[in-house]
């Protein structure tokens, strides 16, 4: 189980060769890769997205989103890899990963892994548009995503 | 107490981080966000009403009712958009 | 969207770089990666996979299959990879991928790709163990699974 | 017509494929298990009562009471194991 941050892109294939290298326990593997779309909520044409996070309590939440997925679903691995700092169109932004005996296992992990992530780690979009700079507003979207795990 | 802002709750209040003591009335993050801004225009400008800003104690999701009482860092800052 | 057969294994990485190089339309990116388990379903030691499947109709049903989750989900792009012929423990055997501009989309888009797979695409596991060799019987699980998405 | 086995089906009647023509009243695919399951123990075997066998007609999906008039090749397998 890992959580991770970093500046620099990943490589989902090198990531998931790590995690399932040399064992052979795992009928299911999940990626879920978050990418940077090249255009803005507000339709412009997007030039860069910045991503500011609160050091320190981005990892130690998303290691609690990842405990949380632990205890709920037999995962025998997961990642949780965001980066902040400037993003381009076209590059990811985050990544998660979900190693499990059984399909729908990782596929709810995966899918709530995210939802929690979208809602409770502490980052921020900020767009850079021809229009300008502007912070993401929060989607209400995301929150009926992350509601559907609270029973 | 280490107050840190982050997005727009920073730009709002032209500094990313602050020592502060507040008086002992100042019970709750609600209290204290109240306190805060009454003391000035960018304070004012970050917690206004209807402007959404949450709150995490010493690295915690809080919610406004939480006490502030032995809080080494308390953090504002608008809803998360990562992901 | 493709759908393809093959006797080798398969390189996640590189198929998930191909499907969206070049592009910045796409948000969300899921894939599955089933692997070959080290144990049959008796619990005994497994040694190999031998993957039968109905050459010409595999090929069919699996673009059925895409064809029915692209007129559900808003998928910009999706890839179901399926290896026949000896499978060894570890080893991949089976990859979808799906491409969209919305998370949601690309996780139900994938996991309705493999609830279908499994219970209508022609392909037939055969264990061999220490014990000997014998057809994997199909899982109820699987039909239930399937079924969930009949509405 | 074109009769394909695949699996333990195939493994039971000891082919892969043959071809067949079966006697007019034989409509349905239902009707056509009837007729092969009279040809010989390995078909009966194949075909045992209990014995869940899936059918295709020119490469799709079918029930047992699915005509066969016009089909090229029918083909019988167990349920699908892949994925």
């Amino acid at each position: 189980m890992a959580v991770r941050l970093q500046r620099e892109p990943f490589d989902l294939g090198a990531e998931v060769a790590r995690l399932t290298e040399g064992r052979s326990d795992t009928g299911a593997v999940v990626t879920f890769s978050g990418l940077c779309r090249d255009r803005a909520d507000s339709g412009a044409r997007l030039v860069s997205l910045t991503l500011e996070h609160y050091p320190g309590m981005a990892e130690e939440e998303l290691s609690r989103i990842e405990a949380e997925a632990r205890s709920r679903w037999p995962i025998v691995d997961a990642l949780v890899l965001h980066r902040y700092g400037r993003i381009l169109p076209g590059e990811p932004i985050v990544l998660v990963v979900t190693l499990s005996p059984h399909r729908a296992a990782a596929f709810e992990a995966a899918q709530f892994l995210m939802d929690y992530l979208k809602t409770s780690a502490p980052f921020w979009k900020s767009e850079e548009t021809d229009e300008g700079e502007a912070w993401v507003a929060s989607k209400s979207t995301d929150d009926a995503a992350a509601d559907r795990w609270r029973s | 107490m280490k107050l840190v802002y982050f997005a727009w709750v920073r730009e709002r209040i032209g500094r990313a981080e602050e020592e502060t003591e507040a008086p002992d009335d100042v019970a709750t993050v609600g209290d204290l966000v109240g306190w805060l801004r009454k003391r000035g225009p960018e304070y004012e400008s970050a917690f206004a009403t209807g402007a959404v800003v949450r709150a995490a104690i010493d690295r915690r999701h809080v919610k406004p009712d939480a006490a502030i009482a032995g809080a080494r860092e308390i953090a504002f800052f608008p809803p998360m958009t990562g992901g």
